[in-house]
């Protein structure tokens, strides 16, 4: 019994890697390209993740972990260890990876059907999946390490799903690159950690810090080090960038990964190295973090393809969970990343069988030229696609932090804690600022959406008799992680729906105290959060019905012009469309410059240094070349070309000219080399 | 030694001159047409001398009332001398430029040269010195202009005796101070009298003994007396050149070795100890000066050449100013040195020459152009000069490597005063590369590569076999060769 | 069996013989009977691995024989865990290289007899424990080198053959004399174990024109291979020779011949100069620092396929050095950190091999889109991942192994040096982590411009990559993963030999006379 | 003692003599003449040591056998001039300038 944590892991983390080979090698050979295969595969790590989760519940210890290592490679002193790490907050994590997964195997059967590479896509599927539950269920950091960049491979691979649009490609790329360098940050903590502590297991890692074998800069340094890690793969400022490019992939991708797990990934990595994380560091943490929820959303605003507007939303929910763990509630990050892979998951889902059925209807009317996922080109579809419509609008409410519905359990958690943290440390009032600032607008951006898409009037009315709901491949998603939005199922077995308190989740996943000295305690955040919480949930369920009022006076009632306050807006409205120009400013100031270092470097090398120096010693003199001109394509050419040998070549060329062929020029020479050495000699 | 009691000693040489007569006789009686054949005389009678030397009595003597030595130093020299003639002799045969011309004296001349190399060899006497630089140089003088119809060859003698007997002159002239000064003409004489010599002398014996250098180095063709060289190897006939690239060399480093060792110091490299000098000259630094200059000269005036036969000259008097490098050092490994890298260069270079005379018996030519494509028409040429342009560069597993090698060695071992003749001897023949590579490159990297194969005369083979073979072999096992110079290190040496 | 180096040395010579006496016309029966003769080398050092005692890091299947005895010149053979890995892998590359070469059409004889004679010489280098039979088989490299580029290469061969040859020759005249000086301060022997012993006293507190001869050797050494590896300001040879060079030769050079320099440092100038090595480290590891970031750029500028591959070379050997600077870690000076010392010079160790499979893989693969394409400008391809699906595959996880991801072994090499040479060079190993960046931006950008986007109508009937090739590509592939996920076979040959390589020069440098 | 330096003196202008006149002459003849006071400085050098500087014989032996040599040398010499004659029409050496450089 003890043990089958373990192996159920074993075979949860290998069932997708083997479907990942099978798909490779024999994918295109097999009848209906193998997808079977992979959807077998996730079913079974479903069930197992379910069984996994069943138990843990029927355990109810919230101290419930599980580990086991083996030797990977050891040089004698020198020795890595890999190992599982099976706890409450790993089980759960692992339940939500299988369950979206799985929806985007389901869902995708259809969304892609008859694509080129549709067994290539879900071999990467499986490959994603399989890197994940790597990042998952680690409990070391090379591992760690190692699954996080073949999640980064496995987005730039179904990223660039679609290579032939070279704006997926760019984005493939982009994606790829932005990670690394979050990777760069995550393995110099790496360094750090294990130069000062010598072991890349958290068990160890945390024991080292609570002895203080590393403390200080160096252990904040550390910190902030494998933070950038997750600054990265959850797309925070500055890193933002990737992300809502990343939507060039297919739209079940972008719910799997862009918004449910993979960007999550840098949230569970902070939860994880929580406890050595310094009173400075989780400052920085946390800024980052609610920088990012507001910043983003402000974008989200203004933005007209629908599923850039869900991008913006997701960086922004990412920067929420980031604050959370910056203000030391990282139950509640890890609560807001579960109940927002629900919801985000099933808008995206939402978000894709519209564009499905647009680009159906769309390609009915041969019209290639308007944009399917341009809200602009909606309008009124909440007829023709009822349940998609339905379960969009819980996880929209979910999203805008309504109450009975999950977003609002997590959200208000979150913000209690920033609140409670900002009452300790009055000077940090930004923190809560930026929270509640960012749920108003996020009600509001996500409304517009809605009625922009859904309600109105159709604003191409020519494609409105085309619009048909998708099939229930994909409907049936939708329905499951709607139903999934509804605040029921956490706050069970008691039913407060405005409060978690007692419910399964806060009782099995408990806030461990930081092992850093100087850290509050975990018990004073929790009282913190506990008091803050009445406040926190008055002003929330306040700014979302603002948010959502306004939406619906500028959007579905129209009594506010959007232009109007657009123009209003001016340089502000100009700015949060164009993304306030990172890209362009990125591009400008960053990728040009370095590609001009690396032609100039290159020029230097190659034409510079190689031509003149190594070969160009004599170049220096110009009557050189002339000289080299003298012989045609021959090695002393070459040679002269060839510096030091240009040098010895005007040598020669003096020296032979003695060679007059004039006897008694000789005679003289032999003379006067006898005397000069006699001259020699006598010094 | 009496000189009667000489002659007992003497034999080899005097076989040597039997066969010199007989040649000549031989030569008398038969038609022109047959003419070569005075060349086999030669060789049988070379050969039997080898024996005669080879199995001499190893005895370390001075022969004919001190004038010379027998030694094995000596002997060692003669066998190369003996082996380079009859490489060159049996080559000679083949030559197309001594076609339409009467043999008969050509060997007899290359046996008297041989002679006079004999003489240079075991010398311990200024008169010896003299007559024996002069018997050499005056054949050669005869061989460089033996192409009485070809202008380049006329000039080619031309320049050489002028050359020669200005420079032999100034040599003379600077023989007869150092009489004047010490009052004799024998090495081991003038060595005791410079030993007492007071201070006040010193300047005029400097002058002295730079006359006489100009003598030397006049024969090995060191810079500044090199003037000669290329010209003279480019217009006499092939043979000839390879000859004088070889023999004559490693007579004068012969005498050149006796003399500064036992003239000018006390003879105890020569016993295998340090030696020191016995005059306060810095004859030492001149000897460095001279080596790094000649040898410097010979490479950058050799990336200019486009006539291979000319490039080759200015290479051999880099090798010179290789083999002068171990000079200044004055030990017996240097000596050793100097000997082992005499073995390689014969080999390599006679090869490199002989390649040059098939090449040209078969098109005509000597220039780079000429060589365009070669090695994919004619295979084993261009395998065999590939090696020794490999090892006239240095490259191992190659002959001239291990000569390389050993003088480094030595001036290694010599001490810190000598890193820099290294450094530089090794940036020489990083130059070197350059020029012998580019032969290599036009015979393979160039021309149109042709089905048809052409093979050389059968005797040109396997002389040019009997050279590339042990050029590699040399480079990769020369145990005998070194045991040999080993046992060879034995001198005649009065030490004060 | 005591005889085995002997074999795995002279054997491709044997093949050299037997060619040169099968008549040029018979193309296939050479191009057999080289696939042969290096068949047969490479099972015999699979043979080797077998017997190899992997426990015991000291020199194994000693071979000594007397050569020149005047000179105490002598024939030693050893292999330990330092060479066994690069002899197993010259073999490897020299019996792909054969199948890489099965379409030369240019006189074939020659190719394959050289091709086999530079085998022979690159062996000769990773096994001989002399040290002048070290320098004859160094030197041996470099005329088949000089004719494999010069006659079959590209349109700059001679130029490219010709500076190859000098560049080297030039490094190996100052190593000679580095040699000598070691010969006659070191009580004459080539001896390199017995030099071992001997030179790091020996050589105390000697002084050459007011330097310590440790530094001077020290210098005159690394030069001779910093050419090879090749190291920052010695590196112009190396994009020029690579992209003239056949594929094949290629594949040689970046997968061998760029090791002997690192391999010589670590055995030669480790070995015989500990002081040394703590007083050169510091160089070594900035040096690696400009490798990886001025190859790294020079190699995200390439529009030449090959050349960016060439450049990516100078990149991944920069993480070697830095990985062989950490040993000093182990010193008493830096705490005695042995763990650190390990994953560093485990880590140099380790991608020197990696590097060898990775950029062999890389270049065979140039080699075949050049083939197909007749050029190689970056630029001039695009959309060929819809044509050859299978080749972009190939070329995908090439790239992705070069830009050391992990699952590939080049992760694990470069981050055991980096973890290694942390501790010490806190500064210079995070300065050089931007070259991880570089090079996933380099290769990355480079597979876009090749592979995605539409296809470019002039090469819709470009054949897929064939069966040769794949058999030339995929059992590198295979090793690469293979390491990437299970790298314990690997580290445990090397494990005891480095450890006997830190203890020795940690407990031998003396800091007297530096 | 006097007498010996008047002899060096002789011989040291004849020695300067000869290397003038090898420097200046054009003639190949005139060339070896010069070449020949050259070699008979020397020989004055040598008797001259050998009488006055209270030595041995050695330096008359010396000066003979220069002399027979030097005969020797002027034969070729002239041999080989006359053979440049016949090809070229002149014995001016400035002429027998083909092989340089």
């Amino acid at each position: 019994m003890e043990n089958i944590f373990i192996n159920y892991s074993l075979f949860i983390l290998f069932l997708p890697l083997a479907a990942f080979v099978i798909q490779i090698f024999f994918g295109k050979r097999l009848p209906r390209q193998g997808d079977w295969v992979s959807v077998g595969a996730i079913i079974i790590t479903l069930i197992l993740s379910i069984a996994m989760f069943v138990a843990m519940l029927m355990g109810k210890d919230p101290n419930f972990k599980q580990e086991a290592s083996f030797t990977w490679l050891d040089m004698g002193a020198f020795s890595i260890q890999l190992g599982f790490l099976v706890d409450n907050i790993t089980v759960i994590m692992l339940l939500v990876v299988a369950l979206i997964s799985t929806c985007t195997h389901i869902f995708s059967l259809k969304y892609l059907e008859g694509d080129i590479r549709y067994s290539r896509y879900f071999a990467y599927l499986g490959l994603f999946t399989f890197s994940m539950n790597g990042i998952v269920l680690s409990n070391n950091l090379i591992s760690m390490y190692m699954s996080w960049e073949l999640v980064g491979v496995s987005s730039y691979l179904l990223i660039g799903h679609w290579f032939e649009k070279d704006s997926a490609a760019n984005a493939a790329k982009k994606a790829f690159l932005t990670n690394r360098v979050g990777d760069i940050g995550f393995f110099i903590g790496i360094m750090l950690i294990y130069t000062a502590i010598g072991s890349f297991v958290f068990g160890d890692i945390f024991e080292g810090v609570s002895t203080g074998m590393i403390s200080g800069t160096t252990l904040t340094l550390a910190g902030v080090g494998l933070f950038l890690g997750a600054m990265g793969k959850s797309s925070q400022f500055p890193l933002h960038i990737w992300l809502p490019d990343a939507m060039e992939g297919p739209t079940p991708v972008s719910a799997l990964m862009h918004a449910a797990t993979m960007v999550a990934a840098g949230v569970y990595l902070t939860i994880r190295i929580f406890p050595l994380l310094t009173p400075d560091a989780l400052l920085i943490v946390a800024y980052v973090g609610g920088f990012t929820a507001l910043f983003a959303s402000t974008i989200a605003i203004t933005q007209n393809d629908i599923k850039k507007v869900l991008a913006y939303s997701t960086v922004s929910q990412l920067g929420y969970m980031i604050l959370a763990v910056g203000t030391g509630v990282y139950t509640a990050a890890f609560f807001h990343l579960v109940t927002h892979a629900m919801f985000k998951a099933n808008l995206f889902y939402g978000s894709g069988s519209v564009i499905h059925s647009m680009h159906h209807a769309l390609h009915e009317k041969h019209d290639h030229e308007s944009d399917p996922q341009d809200m602009r080109n909606m309008g009124g579809f909440k007829d023709k696609m009822p349940i998609t419509y339905w379960s969009m609008l819980v996880s929209t409410l979910a999203i805008a932090g309504v109450p009975l519905f999950s977003g609002f359990l997590s959200k208000d958690a979150i913000l209690a804690g920033s609140l409670s943290f900002a009452q300790h440390h009055p000077e940090h009032f930004l923190l809560p600022v930026f929270g509640f600032g960012a749920a108003a607008i996020t009600a509001f951006y996500m409304f517009r959406m809605m009625f922009m898409t859904f309600h109105g009037k159709p604003q191409m009315p020519e494609l409105i008799n085309d619009i048909h709901e998708s099939p229930k491949e994909m409907t049936g998603p939708l329905v499951l992680l709607g139903t999934l939005s509804i605040a029921i199922w956490y706050i069970l077995p008691h039913f407060n729906p405005i409060s978690t308190h007692g419910s399964w989740f806060t009782s099995l996943v408990q806030p461990v105290t930081a092992v850093v000295p100087g850290n509050l305690t975990a018990h004073s955040i929790e009282e913190g959060a506990h008091h803050a919480h009445n406040l926190a949930m008055g002003i929330s369920i306040g700014v979302a019905a603002f948010g959502i009022g306004l939406a619906f006076l500028m959007y579905l009632k129209k009594v506010l012009s959007a232009e109007r306050w657009g123009n209003r807006a001016g340089f502000m409205y100009d700015w949060s469309l164009n993304k306030y120009y990172f890209d362009e400013n990125y591009d400008k100031y960053l990728y040009q410059p370095t590609l001009r270092l690396a032609n100039k470097i290159a020029w230097i090398d190659w034409e510079l240094y190689d031509k003149y120096f190594i070969n160009g010693f004599g170049r220096v003199t110009n009557w050189a070349s002339s000289v080299a001109g003298k012989f045609d394509y021959n090695i002393i050419d070459q040679i002269l070309v060839d510096g030091l040998g240009r040098i010895t070549d005007n040598l020669g060329n003096i020296l032979k000219k003695i060679q007059t062929g004039k006897l008694q020029n000789y005679l003289l020479y032999v003379t006067a080399g006898v005397i000069i050495l006699m001259i020699i000699q006598s010094f | 030694m009496t000189n009667l009691q000489s002659l007992s000693f003497y034999y080899p040489e005097l076989i040597l001159i039997g066969v010199i007569l007989a040649a000549i006789i031989y030569d008398l009686t038969i038609h022109q047409s047959k003419s070569g054949n005075v060349g086999w005389v030669l060789v049988a009678g070379l050969i039997a001398v080898a024996g005669a030397i080879y199995f001499q009595e190893q005895r370390v003597t001075t022969l004919f009332t001190d004038s010379i030595v027998l030694d094995p130093f000596a002997s060692f020299f003669k066998l190369i001398v003996i082996l380079a003639t009859i490489f060159v002799s049996i080559v000679s045969l083949q030559s197309g430029e001594l076609k339409d011309y009467r043999k008969g004296e050509y060997f007899t001349l290359l046996g008297i040269i041989v002679f006079g190399l004999f003489l240079m060899v075991s010398t311990v006497d200024l008169i010896m010195v003299y007559i024996s630089i002069e018997i050499v140089s005056i054949m050669s003088f005869v061989l460089a202009g033996y192409l009485k119809q070809n202008t380049r060859s006329n000039e080619a003698g031309l320049k050489y005796v002028v050359y020669g007997a200005f420079s032999s002159g100034i040599m003379l002239f600077g023989l007869s101070y150092i009489y004047g000064l010490t009052g004799s003409t024998n090495y081991f004489l003038i060595q005791q009298a410079i030993a007492t010599m007071d201070a006040s002398a010193n300047t005029a014996l400097f002058m002295a003994m730079i006359m006489v250098l100009a003598g030397f180095g006049y024969k090995i063709s060191s810079v500044p007396f090199h003037f000669w060289t290329p010209d003279v190897y480019e217009g006499a006939p092939t043979t000839i050149t390879a000859y004088l690239s070889i023999a004559p060399k490693a007579g004068a480093f012969a005498m050149m070795i006796r003399f500064f060792n036992q003239v000018l110091a006390d003879g105890g490299a020569m016993g295998g100890l340090d030696a020191s000098s016995v005059a306060s000259l810095p004859w030492a630094n001149i000897m460095s000066l001279l080596a790094v200059i000649t040898m410097t000269l010979g490479n950058v005036v050799a990336l200019q050449q486009n006539n291979i036969k000319r490039m080759l000259a200015y290479s051999s008097i880099a090798h010179a100013g290789y083999m002068l490098l171990a000079m200044p050092v004055m030990s017996g490994d240097s000596i050793y040195a100097i000997m082992i890298y005499l073995v390689m260069y014969l080999f390599m270079n006679l090869g490199a020459f002989f390649v040059v005379i098939t090449v040209k018996n078969k098109t005509g030519g000597e220039t780079f152009d000429d060589y365009k494509g070669l090695g994919w028409e004619m295979p084993l040429i261009g395998v065999v000069m590939t090696i020794f342009m490999v090892s006239l560069t240095g490259l191992p597993p190659s002959a001239g490597f291990v000569g390389k090698f050993y003088i480094f060695a030595s001036l290694i071992k010599g001490g810190n005063q000598f890193y820099w003749l290294v450094v530089v001897g090794g940036i020489n023949s990083v130059i070197s590369l350059y020029y012998y590579f580019r032969v290599v490159k036009v015979m393979f990297l160039e021309g149109e590569r042709k089905d048809t194969i052409l093979q050389p005369p059968t005797v040109m083979a396997c002389m040019l076999l009997a050279t590339a073979i042990p050029t590699v072999i040399l480079g990769i096992y020369w145990t005998p060769v070194a045991d040999w110079i080993q046992n060879s290190l034995t001198f005649f040496i009065q030490t004060l | 069996m005591e005889n085995i180096l002997n074999w795995i040395i002279w054997f491709p010579i044997i093949g050299m013989v037997a060619i040169a006496f099968i008549p040029r016309d018979k193309e296939n029966v050479i191009k057999i009977t080289a696939a042969v003769a290096t068949g047969l080398q490479f099972l015999l050092t699979l043979v080797l691995w077998q017997n190899y005692d992997a426990g015991n890091g000291s020199m194994q299947f000693m071979v000594r024989a007397e050569w020149i005895p005047s000179f105490n010149i002598s024939y030693i053979l050893g292999v330990d865990g330092l060479s066994l890995p690069m002899a197993i892998l010259t073999a490897l590359l020299c019996f792909i290289g054969v199948f890489v070469s099965w379409n030369i059409d240019k006189a074939v004889k020659g190719y394959f007899a050289l091709f086999l004679l530079l085998d022979t010489g690159i062996m000769g280098v990773f096994l001989s424990m002399d040290f002048f039979l070290f320098y004859i088989f160094w030197e041996v490299m470099l005329l088949p080198m000089y004719f494999l580029i010069g006659i079959w290469g590209g349109p700059q061969r001679e130029y490219a053959a010709i500076k190859f040859f000098l560049y080297t020759l030039f490094g190996s005249v100052l190593m000679l004399v580095g040699i000598l000086g070691l010969y006659f301060t070191c009580g004459k022997t080539f001896d390199i174990l017995e030099l071992m012993r001997v030179a790091p006293e020996a050589l105390n507190g000697v002084m050459w024109w007011g330097m310590s001869a440790i530094k001077v050797i020290w210098i005159l050494l690394f030069i001779g291979f910093a050419i090879k590896v090749p190291v920052f300001p010695f590196h112009t040879w190396l994009p020029l020779a690579h992209v003239e060079a056949p594929t094949a030769i290629s594949v040689l050079l970046a997968g061998i011949l760029l090791k002997l320099g690192v391999y010589g440092i670590l055995r030669i100038n480790y070995g015989l100069m500990p002081d040394g090595v703590y007083w050169f480290s510091g160089a070594l590891a900035a040096l690696g620092l400009i490798n990886v970031i001025w190859g790294g750029l020079c190699a995200l500028a390439q529009t030449d396929l090959k050349k960016l591959v060439a450049y990516s070379s100078v990149n991944h050997m920069g993480y070697s050095l830095i990985g062989m600077a950490a040993i000093v870690a182990a010193g008493e000076a830096n705490g005695m950190n042995l763990k650190a010392a390990q994953a560093g010079l485990g880590g140099a160790v380790f991608q020197m091999f990696n590097h060898g499979t990775i950029s062999a893989m890389l270049f065979i693969l140039v080699g075949v889109i050049y083939d197909r394409a007749h050029h190689r400008d970056i630029e001039g391809f695009g959309g060929l991942a819809a044509q050859m699906p299978i080749y972009t595959g190939i070329t995908a996880l090439a790239f992705f192994a070069g830009l050391g991801l992990p699952g590939f072994s080049g992760f694990i090499s470069e981050a055991m040096c980096f973890i290694g040479a942390f501790p010490v060079y806190r500064g210079i190993v995070i300065a050089s982590t931007i070259g991880i960046l570089l090079n996933a931006a380099y290769f990355l950008w480079a597979f876009q411009r090749i592979f995605f986007g539409e296809l470019n109508e002039k090469y819709t009937d470009l054949p897929e990559i064939n069966r040769l090739e794949l058999f030339t590509v995929v059992p590198l592939l295979v090793i690469t993963l293979f390491f990437g996920i299970y790298p314990a076979p690997y580290l445990d040959i090397i494990a005891s030999t480095m450890d006997e390589i830190i203890h020795h020069v940690v407990s031998l440098a003396t800091f007297a006379g530096m | 003692m006097q007498e010996l330096n008047t002899y060096l003196f002789v011989a040291a202008i004849l020695f300067s003599l000869g290397v003038f006149g090898v420097m200046t002459r054009r003639n190949g003849i005139a060339i070896l003449m010069g070449v020949e006071l050259i070699l008979n400085a020397a020989n004055i050098n040598f008797v001259a040591f050998s009488r006055f500087g209270g030595m041995n014989l050695d330096g008359h032996i010396f000066a003979l056998l220069v002399i027979v040599l030097a005969a020797a040398e002027a034969a070729v010499a002239l041999a080989i001039i006359i053979n440049i004659y016949n090809n070229l029409n002149t014995i001016n050496v400035d002429e027998a300038s083909a092989l340089k450089e």
